[in-house]
Parts: structure tokens; C-alpha cells; sequence
């Protein structure tokens, strides 16, 4: 039975440029880091990103000037700062900017995952986001009304990314995923993508997944491929695995205030190391890692 | 006024913050039994507050998919994992935002901003230089689905012109906008119902739908209000005070809740 | 703190007659009939019910005469036979009977649950289902047209029942539930629900429920009232819990063939025994319970 | 028409069943590495002894909320928790009818009914009385959703003129309505592919989007096979035969999928 698990590199050189890949993360917390390094190594152009909150991630590859637009409800690093480099990008027209709320995206994601092609929402109604949107692209929203009781409602073109991407805790090699901790919009996100990538923390038997199959989030049936990295994420956090890094939160919250100083943070941090574990010893190795490790009992 | 002043000599003998003044004012707006949706920081503090004064069964709950989270450990954001310890419920923001705020059982939706305008308008999404420049920031996350949803909005601000002008530069949330009824606005949440600053409490129970003074914080003058509120506020005759903190309160506060004086600063 | 714990009898005698009530189960699996036999005995009247898939509680409601009107998706004993309760009273007219599919009740369900007035599905176009409720039950969906594709949908209305029941294995006091195996429609079933009653086999402290969040399928403060009957789903099979009663599904499936030897059914099995415990005894006690209670491996 | 007859003293020494022949014409319907929604009986037998022959990834998905289980027990119908065991993932309607099959990644969906007619249609919802008084029966639950949208329906049913009547007596779960395409239809799914019962397997590939015969089982004469069917079936010349299980499938099927012959009676 041909296995799904495979290297971060061959799974991010199957993506062609262009497209458009939903992100799994929130803020600081369970960042797909390491597939985002591997986008900006092999230099993937005119990408297209969607995400609830964005965060460190999709900063990353804003910063690394691989994107084109992004789809999104928000974004920051809590309290290490905004997300700069995409604010930059904002600020400077650099970047189409759908720019809604954490509901409307789950809300299009869900009609994706649920192949609808579109979906009431209450939300962004008499918003200035709506008032934008309108006119900019009304291919991802217009207005509408209910047939059966006439009710002014914001009707949200489904979302179907490409490629979703979703940074687990658990996985087995068939790609069934089971995520601890509160989920924002994993769920809807991943299954709303016409490809399906998944990064674990740890790889399970599937006897394991057996014994509590009410805790699979997401059905290997659907996964394309899974990676197996752990510390994946860092220094964003996974919930049952690692804390967040504030060091090095700190060390990114400086850097990306200007574009030279990001550059050199991507000279040292993503194209520097060959790949993750090159990575994790330029930020501290075992050592380090060790320290952000979660306690049994709080999970962080 | 005698009791204004013996107030104003307690509070300063027991050093109350404007920040305890805020999150206790904030903390009596949610009544036992309701459900809040909160954010990380002041609102979360006043929710837990509430839940240990007057409304144990409040149900607190965060858009990421956490309800009713009894953290031990400050956390520095809405992601951080600290603040989802000992919840009973962890899901996603189909269920908090979508079959609980949406479906139209949130009572209290806690919301800042970078603006907050007479309307009850907040702007989380960008600042405008004098040229007209546009500088973004975070965006709405759950906050224009709060402000468009929630049965009351409450929204927790530092009190300054700039923080509270006239009209917000990015209309991310909306209130009455343009002072117009919410049905009218296509909006299904009963809009703003206080912005509590570190200097008033502000409410939108008038027929022009703007903000006016409930009360204002001890200490406070009224020229102070006037000159760091970005648009004019009728100031009821006599000016109504906020209720200080409790002894009790300012206990749990001081000793329970945030002793390391992580929001309440 | 006031507990949401509460008996069976006050919990059903808080129901209006003319109520909608919205049933968690699904055949021969998790059927609330400690609930169906109180309303029962309670007599409440010219109910309407929706459920994706009926089985026996409904079935017992029906044949009691207690229903006006359902909105199903189907409905079966398994290899136990029909419904013939129900399928008898579609067959005289005796009560309106709205049929679609499965996924119709659960988009349906999802709808009201989120608090959208309407959904786009693809399911029910060109059968008999749609051309007979397009013009019985304009009020329950019509046809439409996707704003952005053009494509054709049925537009089905949110269902948002007076009362939803659902059936679980697990529940702290506050009302948060936790579901083994399948959960169906169960999910936006009870959230769709104004009020929603949970009837649980086990109650737990809150500090079990702690342990593990992200089980939780049903958060408590949705929840009305918890009402606490183990063996309460009995004939009907909890998975974890116990296995259907194959005995008495047998007695039942020939009760029901008509009108007469249901009513006997009834007067033996509902109004005979005073609660649900007298019921117990009446079906063989600890000694049955003990023989269909699950084992740990399989959970049946 | 040697090895025909050598196929059928073969058949007939090995006591090779209908039932044998349906379930493996069944398990051919599908390709490794697919996704496919099956009820209980039949179709379940058929997709596990695909997965334990040609189809090791085929991955089955039942409309309650189950992925790939593995049961140990025989289950007598969808809600028996027997079919449940060391399952992959529990989830509901949602997922399996919603975000698989809805979302259009099903690849094949098996369906049974009362009847089935010549465009496919299915009815599981009601018989009629010669004074066309309705008898109801189980309704659609996920038939409707699986004939609607999988990208290839196959339809297990007994033959039988009864069972096989030109047009069905309610159309339950549509297959080519009138003829029409799918598209014409509105409807996304490819739509009936196979119907396979215990004579035949039938096809729709044809511009009349009628059925037709695909191969007719070993044992089994045209005459009778016209006899049984309520519509027309054009027959190829020579006819196609149903290939019979090979011993590999049969020991599997007799000795570790239904040993007790619950459903391969």
C-alpha cells in the first residue's frame, strides 16, 4: 500500500505557482512554519493565500514576496506584534486583500467543504469591508436576500483553495489527523481544499486512531500527503506538543519591521538551513526545544 | 458629593487603578446565567470577575472554539494555550461564532478597537495619515461578527480624541452607523450598548443613537471627559458616578485574578 | 449554582402541545424513549417531529396519536422491520408528512443551528420528494439559482425546532455531552434546537469532562435541562453503553403491525409501569440489562 | 459456449450462489484507492472483499458518521453498533453525505430499493395498490443524497418484474429522469452506472440513457432474464457473460467475510 507520508520538499515541488493555498494556523499557534520555509526555498510565485487569522506563516511568505492576494479574516502575532510584513504589503498595494472577518471565512470554507457554491452570512453587512468588497470583488460576495422570509443577508461565494494546509499534533500514515485544543477553522478549511496536505507532530498506527475514531478531525481518505516534522511549527505553538517561542517571536517582531531586516531573517533562518532540523538547531536544537516542551498536565 | 469625596479618599487610600475601575464597570455588565463571547485581556478579566461575584453560571466563550476555560496561567493573546486550560467545550468558530453567535444566544459580545466613534463604530483595521494614507492592522478577526451579532455590545477602550473621534477612518464593526436603527442597518445583534473607558462609561439608549455619559469614574472631571472625547457628549445634571470596585472585589482582582498585574496595570 | 438536573416528568410537562420536537435518534440506535414514553403518558398533542432517520421513538409517537406532523429524511427498525406505526398513518393521511433525504434534514438542521434562514442543497432535484413538497410545503424549500454560478439548487429553510432531544451516553450537570461512535445529525440536530434537552446514560463530574474538551459535542450552556436514566434509550442500542434488545424489538415489530396489538403495547409497556425504572423491570431487570450491557472492546 | 458450460459444472460443483455472483460482480465495481458510500449488506460484503483483493485502499464510508471500519461481527443494519468497530473516524451526516459525498468526492455509492426502473430510477418510499392506494415504506434517507450526487451509482437488488418495472411507482433517488442527462437534470453525480441483481448486471451506457444488459450470470437463459425484467433489455449477440468468483474471492467470502451466511444466503 503505497504510503502517503512524504518529505516536505517533494510534497511543496507538486504545488505549481499560482495557487491558491489555505492556511491552517492562527496567530502563534500551530503555524505550518516548516511547510511555509519549504514554499519560500523553492521560490513559489503568485500565490493566492486564505486564512481565518493569519499569523506567522503567511507573514513569512508575504514578507518573502510570494503572494499575490490573500483571503482573510484578520491577522496578528497576540502580543509579539502585528503582522507587519503583510501590513506593509497592504499599505503599499503590493497585494490583493480580501480582507472579512473569522466568521466569513469559516462560513466559506464550510460551503466549499460542503460543495455549495455559496452561503448566507449576517456578518460584514453596513461594514466597510462589505462597502470595498462590493465593488472589488463581487465574485466572492454580494448582497442577497432569503426567499422565505426576505431577510437582507451578505451571500459568500464558496471557498475550494487548492491546497488546504493543516498542522496537526496527531496523525497516522493515511493521513487521519486528530487536532487537541480548540480548532478555529481546521475542520471546514481542510476539507473545503481540493488537495489536502497535512503536517504532524507525531506519527500513530492507525490501531491507534482506532481506539477513539470520535477524535479524528479530519478522514485520511481525504489527505494527499502527510509530513512528519516535529516541531514543525515552531515558534508558533502546538497545543499538547510545544509552547510558543517568545524568544524567537521576539527576535521575528523585530525583524519584520523593515523589509532589509526581514530579508536578512530569511537569509538566516529559511534559506540558511537546509531543511527543518538545520532549522531547529539555528534557534536553539534540543536544548531549546526542550524548554518550550509541553507539561502533561496543561498541555503547554 | 460628601459621598463623592469619601469615595475619591477610599479609592486613593486603597490605590484603585483606572483599570479596576474599568474591568469591574465592564464585569457588571454581564448578568448570571448569559453567555459572553470575550476577548483575551481586560474583557476576560471582567468576565472572570463576574463569574466570581454576581454570575457564577456566566458562560464565557472564545471565537478559536474554547467555552467556559478556567486558565492558572496568564496568556499573552487569543492563541496562546493558556487560555484554553480546563474548558469544557474546545471546537471551532462554526460552533462559537457560527451556532452560538450567529444562531443568536450570545448575550455580551466584549470587543476594542483601535476607534470607537459616536455611532459605537470600531475600527480594528487601519490608521489614516493626514495625507490619507492607509495603514493597516490586525482586521476584524471575530469583531465585526461580535459587533453584527452579539444581543449587547460592549466595547473596551483607553479614553483619548483620538481613540474616540467623531467618526471611525475604517469602518470595520459596525454600530448605528449613521445613527440609523439596526433593522434598518440589515443587522440582526442589538449593537453597541457601552464603550467603558478608563475614564467613563458611555451608552446608546437615546433616540439619536449616539453615545451619551451613564458615568463617569471618580477622579475625573468633566473638562477631562470634554477634552479627550473626539465628539460631543451630553453630560447629565448631576453627573452620575461609577460604582467603585468592591473591597471583595478588589480582592479577587488583586489577589486571585490578575495578581501579576498583566492587565490590570 | 441551580442544576439543569432534572426528572423526566417536569422536563415533558414544560413541552406545550402542538410543540416541534426534533429527535436524536436514528433507527434502532440512541432513541430517547424514556422521553417518547413520558410524553406518552402525558398525553401532549398534535406534535410535530423531525429527524433524519426515525426509528422507534417515533414510531411510539405516532402510534400513540400524539403526532400531527413530521419532517423526516426516512426511517426504519433495521432488519426489524418498517415503521409501520408511521408508514400506516402516511398510508390513511393521518398526519402531514414531510419526506426528503438524510442530508436535507441534516443541512436543514445545520442551517438553524447557524442561525441562516436558508442553505443551498443539490440533493432531492428531479424526484418525487421535490415535485410533491414544492407545491405541499412552499414554506419548506423551492428551487433557486447559486448568485455566482448560476447553477440549480433546492433551497431548503432552516429547521429550528421548539425542542430538540438528544440522546448521549455522557453529560456533566451543566448539560456538556459527550457521543461514542456515530453521531448522525445529532450535532446541529440539538444546536438547531430553541431549547434543547439532553437525556443521558452516565452523569459525570465537570472535572471528567475537563479532561478531555474537545469531546465535547454539546456544549452546556445550550442546555435546558439533563435528564439522567440510564437504560434510557432501552430497547434502542447506546454505543459504549449497552447493545440493542433484540428480544424486545422483536415483540415490539409484531406489536406494531396494527392499530390493536400497538395499543396493547402501549397500555403494557407506557402507561403500565409508573417511570422508566418500573419499565426496566418490566423488560427483564438487571438481568436483561446485564446481558445486552456492552463490553469494553466493542462497545456493544 | 464450452467454457460456458465448463464455467457452469464448475459453478455448480463449487455450489457457487446468486448471491456470490452479485457480491463479486459488486466488489468489481470499484478501483483501488476510491471512495465509496455502501449501506449494510451487500454492499459492504462487496467493498470489503474488494479491499481484500484488487482495492487494498478503497476506503468506505457509511452516511451515519463511520470511515473504514473493520468489523468483527455482522451488524443487522446501519444503526447496529457491530459496524462501528476499529472505525477510522466517527463524525455524521455532515461529513460523510456533506463534505464527501456533497462535496462531490465519492467516487461510487451503493444503493438497494423496492424498485428499480429502466432509467435508473429508484423507489424506496412506497408501493402502490392496483386502485393506487399507497403503501409506505422507508423513505430515502441517504438514497436520495447518494443517487443525487456520487459519481458512479451502482443499484443491488433482486430481480424481478416487480422489482424491475418500466417506471418506478414513486421516484425515490433519480437516475436518468425520462432519459434526460444529469446535467439536464440539475443534478451533479454521474448517475446510475450499474444494477446489479441476481440475474445481471445492467449498464446505462447508451444514448438512450436506458438499461441494457452488461452480462448476464453463468446458469441464468435470456428468456428467463427477459421474462423477470419489467422493460425492454436489448441483448448483445454473443451474450456477456457475468465473470463467476474466483476461488480466492470465494474462500474469502465463505470463510472469513460471512462465514455465517448472513447475507450471502
Amino acid at each position: 500500500m503505497p504510503d502517503k507520508v512524504k518529505s516536505v520538499a517533494e510534497v511543496v515541488r507538486s504545488i505549481p505557482d499560482g495557487s491558491h493555498i489555505a492556511l491552517g494556523g492562527f496567530a502563534i499557534a500551530r503555524n505550518a512554519i516548516v511547510f511555509a520555509h519549504e514554499v519560500i526555498r523553492q521560490q513559489k510565485k503568485t500565490l493566492t493565500l486564505s486564512q481565518g487569522v493569519m499569523g506567522m506563516e503567511t507573514d513569512l511568505l508575504v514578507g518573502a514576496g510570494l503572494v499575490s492576494k490573500i483571503i482573510v479574516g484578520g491577522g496578528s502575532l497576540d502580543r509579539f506584534g502585528p503582522v507587519r510584513c503583510i501590513n506593509r504589503a497592504r499599505d503599499n498595494g503590493a497585494i490583493v486583500h480580501i480582507d472579512s472577518s473569522s466568521l466569513s471565512l469559516a462560513f466559506g470554507y464550510l460551503a466549499g467543504a460542503l460543495g455549495i457554491s455559496f452561503i448566507p452570512i449576517k456578518s460584514l453587512l453596513a461594514s466597510e469591508m462589505m462597502e470595498r468588497l462590493e465593488t472589488a470583488a463581487p465574485d466572492y460576495l454580494r448582497r442577497g436576500k432569503c426567499p422565505f422570509t426576505g431577510e437582507d443577508f451578505v451571500f459568500l461565494r464558496g471557498i475550494t483553495p487548492d491546497v488546504s494546509v493543516v498542522h496537526v499534533p496527531i496523525a497516522d500514515s493515511n493521513g487521519n489527523c486528530w487536532i487537541h485544543g480548540p480548532r478555529w477553522e481546521n475542520e471546514e478549511q481542510a476539507k473545503a481544499g481540493k488537495r489536502l496536505i497535512v503536517v504532524t507532530e507525531e506519527l500513530v498506527p492507525t490501531e491507534y486512531i482506532q481506539r477513539e475514531p470520535e477524535r479524528t478531525v479530519i478522514p485520511g481518505h481525504r489527505v494527499e500527503a502527510v509530513i512528519h516534522q516535529p516541531f514543525g511549527a515552531h515558534p508558533t505553538s502546538v497545543f499538547g506538543c510545544y509552547d510558543y517561542d517568545a524568544e524567537h517571536l521576539k527576535l521575528y517582531a523585530e525583524c519584520h519591521k523593515t523589509p532589509e531586516r526581514m530579508n536578512q531573517y530569511l537569509q538566516d533562518y529559511v534559506f540558511g538551513p537546509r531543511d527543518h532540523w538545520e532549522y531547529l538547531e539555528k534557534v536553539g536544537g534540543l536544548r531549546r526545544m526542550n524548554e518550550i516542551k509541553a507539561e502533561a498536565i496543561f498541555g503547554y | 458629593m460628601a459621598s463623592i469625596s469619601a469615595e475619591l479618599q477610599e479609592q486613593a487610600a486603597s490605590g484603585i487603578t483606572a483599570s479596576e475601575i474599568m474591568v469591574t464597570a465592564a464585569a457588571h455588565e454581564v448578568r448570571d446565567g448569559e453567555t459572553a463571547v470575550v476577548g483575551i485581556g481586560l474583557p476576560q478579566v471582567a468576565c472572570v470577575l463576574a463569574r466570581q461575584t454576581h454570575a457564577p453560571r456566566l458562560s464565557m466563550l472564545l471565537e478559536i472554539g474554547v467555552a467556559d476555560m478556567s486558565p492558572v496561567d496568564i496568556a499573552v493573546g487569543l492563541a496562546d494555550s493558556r487560555i484554553f486550560y480546563r474548558a469544557t467545550c474546545w471546537s471551532g468558530f462554526l460552533d462559537t461564532l457560527g451556532m452560538n453567535l450567529h444562531r443568536g444566544v450570545v448575550d455580551v459580545g466584549f470587543i476594542g478597537g483601535l476607534e470607537v466613534d459616536r455611532f459605537g463604530n470600531v475600527n480594528t483595521t487601519l490608521t489614516k495619515d493626514a495625507d490619507g494614507k492607509e495603514h493597516y492592522f490586525n482586521g476584524s478577526a471575530g469583531g465585526n461578527d461580535v459587533a453584527s451579532l452579539a444581543n449587547r455590545v460592549v466595547v473596551i477602550v483607553r479614553h483619548g480624541k483620538r481613540k474616540l473621534p467623531d467618526a471611525v477612518a475604517y469602518l470595520t464593526s459596525p454600530g448605528f452607523v449613521n445613527g440609523r436603527s439596526r433593522r434598518d442597518l440589515g443587522l440582526r445583534g442589538g449593537g453597541p450598548h457601552r464603550v467603558i473607558t478608563d475614564m467613563a462609561v458611555l451608552g446608546f439608549d437615546n433616540p439619536s443613537r449616539t453615545a451619551s455619559l451613564v458615568s463617569m469614574h471618580p477622579g475625573i472631571t468633566v473638562e477631562q471627559l470634554l477634552d479627550n472625547t473626539g465628539f460631543p457628549l451630553e453630560i447629565p445634571n448631576p453627573v452620575p458616578m461609577t460604582p467603585l470596585p468592591s473591597k471583595e472585589e478588589l480582592r479577587l482582582l488583586r489577589e486571585e485574578i490578575d495578581p501579576g498585574k498583566m492587565y490590570l496595570r
